[in-house]
């Protein structure tokens, strides 16, 4: 064969697997789950947010963050400070000391609404706010870092350092920011009630669908040169160097790329679950993230997804049932991703799985083309 | 905010507050120094550094447990006994975790990362069912509680010089561990050729095992000493990770010097930024400062500048 | 311990010593009025489709199991267990006894909204006793607004809250500060104050309050400084304490900080029986005690309502039957105690309104007295809160407090405070 | 500074590299001609590789120059002496064992090295004809759709070299690009350097000197970081200074 590899944005096997979990997310789960549940999985589903940027930036790229809290976080707080100040009328603070400004800042003597949260009056500039002020923030972080060529063990202790400060800082500012008990009991969105089961079930699909922008997003990075490029960057670094490629650039778009996802799923998270605190900032969260990507498989776009959503389903369903053997099993999860599965799902299924389906499919028409064999097992 | 003390007062507190300083410089020690070894000499990243400190201070407690109940007698010097226990279960957890699961992680550290962090989950719950959620008191003989009054106004609390003394002594034992003895001299041939290390003969992985029980019997001493000044329950040995890894690495890995000086200059920033700012805002900064150095010089304050 | 079936009272602790204890409540207090499940047919105590039947009535509970709060909590959810075996061991609620389901809070705040969710969408529980810090509450309080559920919380707690959703049974912040400020001023003669606290919300505001009430008595609070919860260095601080020398050091630390704070104040040579200065907390429990250690924080004073050690009958008999049901080591803090008065209020306020629907038991709620309650007497306040005495322990060698002073009369709740904002 | 002589590409000078107080090079000063072959020799340790490390930009020195058609390469970025038009294959053959020859060669080509050039990058059919030259200049063009991971050791030798080839570069800087190789590998390298060399102007580190004799216009020998002897290979085999490095201890 020496024609040029397929270079289309989907193999055939990717399209099924895409659909699959269209039907999965838009059908399967809202027809078999009460809202209750389904506001549930759309609460899991914001962290796949988080897990495909991991898979852009660990599996692609080898950058393994411990901060993606912090950009989920900021995110988060974005959309939260909008509802706040919609929720904080006059009207319904008039028994603070100084009506209209959010109750936590009234509680610790602000009589002003601090500048900063000004423009997060407006909707549209808070929506910019949730992408752009994680962005910023993740390039700041990437520019210092990897221009100096900092990467692997020591990028992951600074970021989880740059979680921890945030952390601290989140909490200590409580007249800004609402301390440790973050921005709570938000209520409408430009006067839409989103507490309410219709409400949650419409967002679960907004949800849904920013879900898949940006697996589409991410497909398309990794189907391009900057994709491949990214793995090139993984195996030889120098040589991608001495190829003319400014190495700290690629990584840094793709570091803000995984901040900008991990951001929409921070903003959809407030929007569902009615709050943002910084226990979805710091350091536990932040690894949490990353072991949601590590079950689905680092690799895996689509097994990110599964993995954010096996991850937190099994988290609900043991800690009701085993609390005490949940952080055991959580622990073990960890281990096992680790030294027996280290591709994850994805892995599972490609060597274990997908196999056995070609061999039942080959047996009867009509057979998946055999070429499609190997771009299987890329994805 | 000084105008109103005399100056004895002030050169009292000041005094006092270089000794904090120190304190806090031995804490930064004792918890750096076993991960500086496993981190710095094997290249793995240890999450569950604080949990193998805190199995250290369970031991002390139930060590002091055993002496209350069997040997009030000597109670008072039971703190001996249990640094030593403290530093064979740890080491010896130690060498059993990486026999089952380190030793296949040596060339993927980002992995050790992730499976030692599973680790710390399911210390953390064995911890919480045999010990309880509570946390444990932990007794401490008298004699260590105590203060040595010099003036009026500066009392030296024994504790912080034990555990300045303690730091001081593992340093030493340590520093001639790693570059005096034939041992330290296969550990560092190890961490720079592997390969060539194994081929002249050197029983690597009886060594990386070696290595990774004496760091985590290291830092099982340190949480013992910490029983001193700290608490003791299942989840504190999460307190310590951060500024362990950032100590560590902001003296630049693969050096106990560089370890050492690190400890030193955050411990005394932090000490001195608690005295003048309120406690959260001088760690914000203390971590800032550190993050921000480490960025402009991302090998540490240490490092040796080597050859690609 | 198997969370999220339904329990009935009495399983996995010892019946027999249960009912003795709640017999010797029963016998010694006061004489219940039986009453029958059919004298209140459901249809008529439960319009709101609870889960209510004609024998039982469900309940939840929601504390923090797993996690780091779990330290805390697991206190308050032995004392409401505790509460429903006696109150069942006496016939229960409307001759009805009380299940309760219990859900893991896991210390996560949104674990703790999807639970709270959970026992009252899908479990239609009655009420809720439940969370511990104000976080969880903050974060579960939306929930139990929009599903018009009711919760009893234990903790003491900063104040600037009052939802009709929510029956507090532990102090708001001035309740617990303001007497004992007035007490080390005139008893001990206080004139400096030196405020320290864990970075968050409950010690900012209570010294806020401190400080704007000693500020008005005309005294001086010579520092104030909090740190990052969990931190473990107090040196310094301690040293700023020696350089101003306050009469007081008022501390509100809390969690594994606590255990450090106290014992690098005994190292550093502050001797706190020599009161010297002397240290007042109000975040220091019997159960704080047992990891800090009896010998570390001898000579304190604590500032609470409820102490283990109070002799009056209604304590000595809680204080039994709670060693027969969990165990002789066990110690009885303030916010256990305060969970123990949930079902009882909740109880009370049932029989008072003669149903079981939430909006009933809101209007029957205020003016609810408990006479049989371990701290004493309690009354329910308009704004939700309780009517409480405010006491003053001093803690011994052993981890229990010698109660010194207690406020003449029941402090009122003021979760508002007018002047201290 | 060094002024800018037409006459040379490449022209180092002075240049010093310290590690920690020991000088992997020391003072050394050379000129490439246009189209020269340049094959650097030594003992190890002699600092060849260093100086390859130095002029590509891998490593920063201590002072000296280095100057490639009249711009200062020691200020530049890695990525900027690419483009300037040096090229550098290293010791161990490094490809991307994951990809595919053809993405391989495809990474390499020189279009698209920005972030959203490399995002929108098309592959059409200039760089599909252009891959395909290449991939047979190198003896390749049946293994394009394999991964580089399957290759033999000298065929990943062989891609690394196209993948500098199809940048085109005015100077090509290979590190022992024949080592490891079969005596039947061996033979095809050569022919393929001798092919590749005439438009360009190369630096070959080897130790192979029947190797060096085909392919070298001059040589430098290299010892302790400093030259000991150039010219041609005839007159630096005849110095006896270097018989004295190479035999004499």
């Amino acid at each position: 064969m020496t024609t040029a590899p397929s270079n289309r944005l989907f193999t055939k096997s990717e399209a099924i697997g895409f659909v699959i979990l269209a039907v999965i997310v838009f059908a399967i789960l809202p027809l078999a789950l009460d809202t209750f549940r389904l506001n549930l999985f759309g609460k899991y589903l914001t962290y796949a947010f988080v897990a495909v940027g991991l898979v852009l930036c660990w599996g692609a790229g080898g950058i393994l963050s411990l901060g993606q809290g912090v950009f989920f976080g900021l995110g988060g707080y974005c959309m939260a400070m909008y509802l706040k100040l919609e929720a904080s009328t006059p009207e319904n603070t008039s028994i603070q000391s100084t009506p209209g400004i959010p109750d936590f800042m009234d509680w610790n003597q602000l009589t002003a609404l601090p500048w900063w949260w000004e423009p997060f009056h407006s909707f549209s500039f808070t929506l910019f706010a949730v992408i752009a002020v994680p962005v910023v923030f993740s390039f700041i972080i990437g520019v210092a870092m990897f221009r100096r060529r900092v990467g692997g063990v020591y990028f992951a202790i600074i970021t989880q350092a740059v979680a921890a400060i945030l952390t601290i800082l989140i909490i200590g500012q409580q007249g800004f920011t609402g301390g440790v008990n973050g921005i709570t009991d938000l209520r409408t969105l430009k006067g839409w009630d989103i507490r309410t089961d219709s409400a949650k079930e419409i967002l679960y699909f907004v949800n849904g669908i920013m879900l898949f922008a940006c697996l589409l997003t991410a497909q398309f990075i990794r189907k391009s040169k900057l994709g491949r490029l990214l793995i090139a960057m993984r195996d030889q670094e120098d040589r991608v160097r001495f190829s003319g490629y400014d190495v700290a650039n690629f990584k840094i778009f793709v570091f803000c790329i995984g901040a900008a996802f991990a951001a929409i799923g921070g903003a959809m998270f407030t929007l569902q679950v009615g709050f943002m605190s910084p226990s979805f900032v710091g350091i536990v969260p932040s690894i949490e993230m990353v072991i949601f990507c590590a079950v689905g498989g680092r690799l895996s776009i689509l097994g990110a997804v599964y993995g954010a959503l096996l991850v937190n389903w099994a988290k609900t369903t043991f800690s009701e049932s085993f609390p005490e053997l949940w952080l055991l099993g959580l622990g073990a999860l960890f281990i096992a991703v680790v030294m027996a599965f280290p591709d994850g799902l994805a892995g599972v299924y490609t060597d274990k799985i997908a196999p056995r389906i070609r061999k039942l499919l080959k047996r009867g028409p009509p057979a998946l083309p055999a070429a499609n064999a190997q771009e299987t097992a890329a994805e | 905010m000084f105008s109103d003390y005399s100056m004895g007062e002030l050169g009292a507190i000041f005094a006092m507050q270089g000794f904090a300083g120190l304190i806090l410089f031995s804490v930064f020690v004792l918890m750096a120094l076993g991960l500086a070894i496993i981190f710095g000499q094997m290249g793995v990243i240890n999450m569950a550094h604080g949990e193998f400190m805190i199995l250290g201070a369970y031991v002390t407690y139930l060590t002091s447990n055993v002496f209350a109940d069997f040997l009030p007698a000597l109670f008072s010097i039971y703190f001996f006994v249990a640094m030593i226990l403290a530093f064979i279960a740890s080491g010896l957890l130690g060498m059993f975790v990486e026999w089952a699961m380190i030793r296949h992680l040596y060339k993927r550290p980002l992995d050790t990362l992730l499976a030692t962090w599973g680790l710390s989950l399911i210390l953390q719950q064995v911890y919480r069912s045999v010990f309880g959620a509570r946390e444990v008191g932990v007794t401490i003989p008298d004699w260590i509680m105590g203060s040595l009054p010099m003036t009026d106004m500066i009392e030296i609390p024994i504790n912080g010089i034990f555990v300045m003394v303690l730091a001081v002594s593992i340093s030493i034992a340590l520093y001639i561990l790693m570059y005096k003895s034939g041992w330290g001299r296969q550990v560092r041939a190890i961490n720079q050729n592997r390969i060539m290390a194994d081929a002249v003969g050197i029983n690597t992985a009886w060594t990386d095992r070696m290595t990774f029980g004496i760091g985590c019997g290291v830092a099982g001493v340190a949480g013992s000493a910490f029983t001193m000044i700290g608490s003791t329950g299942p989840t504190a040995g999460q307190l310590y990770i951060v500024d362990t890894f950032l100590v560590v690495v902001f003296g630049g890995a693969g050096s106990l010097l560089g370890t050492i000086a690190s400890a030193f200059s955050i411990s005394q920033a932090q000490s001195i930024l608690e005295f003048f700012l309120s406690g959260s805002m001088a760690k914000v900064l203390t971590l800032l400062t550190v993050v921000g150095i480490l960025m402009l010089r991302p090998q540490g304050l240490f490092a040796l500048k080597l050859r690609k | 311990m198997s969370n999220s079936e339904k329990h009935n009272g009495a399983n996995g602790v010892n019946r027999r010593a249960v009912l003795a204890g709640g017999a010797a409540l029963t016998a010694s207090l006061f004489t219940p009025k039986l009453l029958r499940a059919q004298d209140f047919p459901t249809a008529a105590v439960n319009t709101t489709g609870l889960a209510v039947t004609d024998d039982t009535v469900t309940v939840g509970i929601l504390h923090s199991v797993t996690g780091t709060m779990a330290i805390s909590e697991t206190g308050s959810v032995q004392a409401e267990k505790l509460a429903i075996e006696q109150i069942n061991a006496q016939g229960g609620v409307l001759g009805r006894k009380i299940e309760y389901i219990q859900e893991d809070g896991g210390s996560d705040w949104p674990t703790f909204a999807e639970k709270a969710k959970k026992l009252l969408v899908s479990d239609k529980v009655a009420s809720v006793m439940g969370c511990w810090t104000s976080a969880s509450r903050k974060a579960v309080l939306p929930v139990f607004e929009q599903y018009n559920g009711m919760l009893y919380y234990p903790t003491f707690y900063e104040g600037l809250e009052e939802s009709p959703n929510v029956i507090y049974t532990g102090q708001e912040a001035t309740q617990q500060i303001i007497a004992g400020i007035d007490w080390v001023t005139q008893t001990k003669g206080a004139k400096s104050f030196y405020l320290l606290g864990s970075d968050y919300i409950w010690p900012r505001t209570s010294n806020k309050i401190a400080r704007k009430h000693i500020e008005k008595l005309g005294l001086k609070v010579v520092g104030e400084d909090y740190y990052p919860l969990g931190h473990t260095q107090f040196n310094s601080v301690i040293n700023k304490m020696k350089l101003k020398k306050p009469d007081v050091i008022y501390a509100i630390v809390v969690g594994g900080s606590n255990v450090a704070f106290y014992k690098q104040l005994k190292a550093a040579g502050i001797d706190m029986t020599k009161e010297k200065p002397l240290l007042l907390t109000i975040s220091v429990t019997e159960d704080e005690i047992l990891g800090i250690g009896g010998e570390n924080i001898e000579g304190a004073y604590a500032c609470m309502k409820y102490f283990q050690s109070l002799t009056n009958e209604n304590n000595m008999a809680f204080v039994k039957a709670f060693k027969e049901m969990w165990g002789d080591d066990i110690v009885i803090g303030d916010v256990t105690q305060a969970a123990y008065l949930g079902p009882w209020l909740w109880k009370a306020a049932v029989e008072k309104a003669g149903s079981f629907d939430v909006d009933k038991i809101r209007e029957a709620s205020p003016g609810i007295e408990l006479t049989t309650a371990p701290e004493g007497y309690v009354k329910v306040h308009e704004n939700h809160h309780l009517w409480s005495k405010t006491r003053v322990g001093h803690a011994k060698r052993d981890g229990q407090y010698e109660v010194v002073f207690e406020t003449a009369d029941l402090v009122e709740p003021d979760p508002f405070p007018d002047g201290y904002q | 500074m060094t002024i800018h002589n037409p006459n040379f590409v490449l022209m180092v000078e002075d240049l010093t590299v310290s590690f920690d107080g020991f000088k992997a090079v020391n003072d050394l000063s050379f000129y490439v001609e246009p189209n020269e072959c340049r094959v650097i020799i030594g003992p190890n340790g002699a600092g060849k590789t260093t100086v390859l490390d130095l002029i590509c930009g891998r490593t920063k020195a201590t002072s000296g120059s280095v100057n490639f058609k009249g711009q200062e390469l020691l200020k530049m970025r890695e990525d900027q002496i690419v483009h300037a038009g040096v090229g550098r294959k290293f010791q161990t053959p490094s490809v991307y064992e994951d990809l595919t020859v053809f993405e391989n060669l495809e990474l390499s080509y020189p279009q698209g090295h920005g972030v959203f050039g490399a995002l929108f990058f098309q592959r059409d059919d200039p760089v599909k004809t252009r891959i395909q030259e290449i991939a047979e200049t190198i003896f390749l063009e049946d293994h394009l759709s394999e991964k580089a991971a399957y290759l033999s050791h000298g065929q990943k030798q062989w891609l690394e070299i196209g993948m500098l080839l199809i940048q085109d570069p005015e100077l090509l800087m290979l590190d022992e690009p024949v080592a490891g190789m079969s005596v039947a590998e061996r033979k095809k390298t050569a022919e393929l350097l001798n092919r590749i060399i005439n438009d360009r102007s190369v630096i070959v580190i080897e130790h192979d000197m029947g190797f060096v004799a085909d392919i070298a216009t001059r040589v430098t020998v290299l010892h302790q970081g400093k030259t000991l002897s150039e010219g041609s290979m005839e007159r630096v085999q005849n110095d006896p200074k270097v018989i004295e490095v190479y035999l004499g201890h």
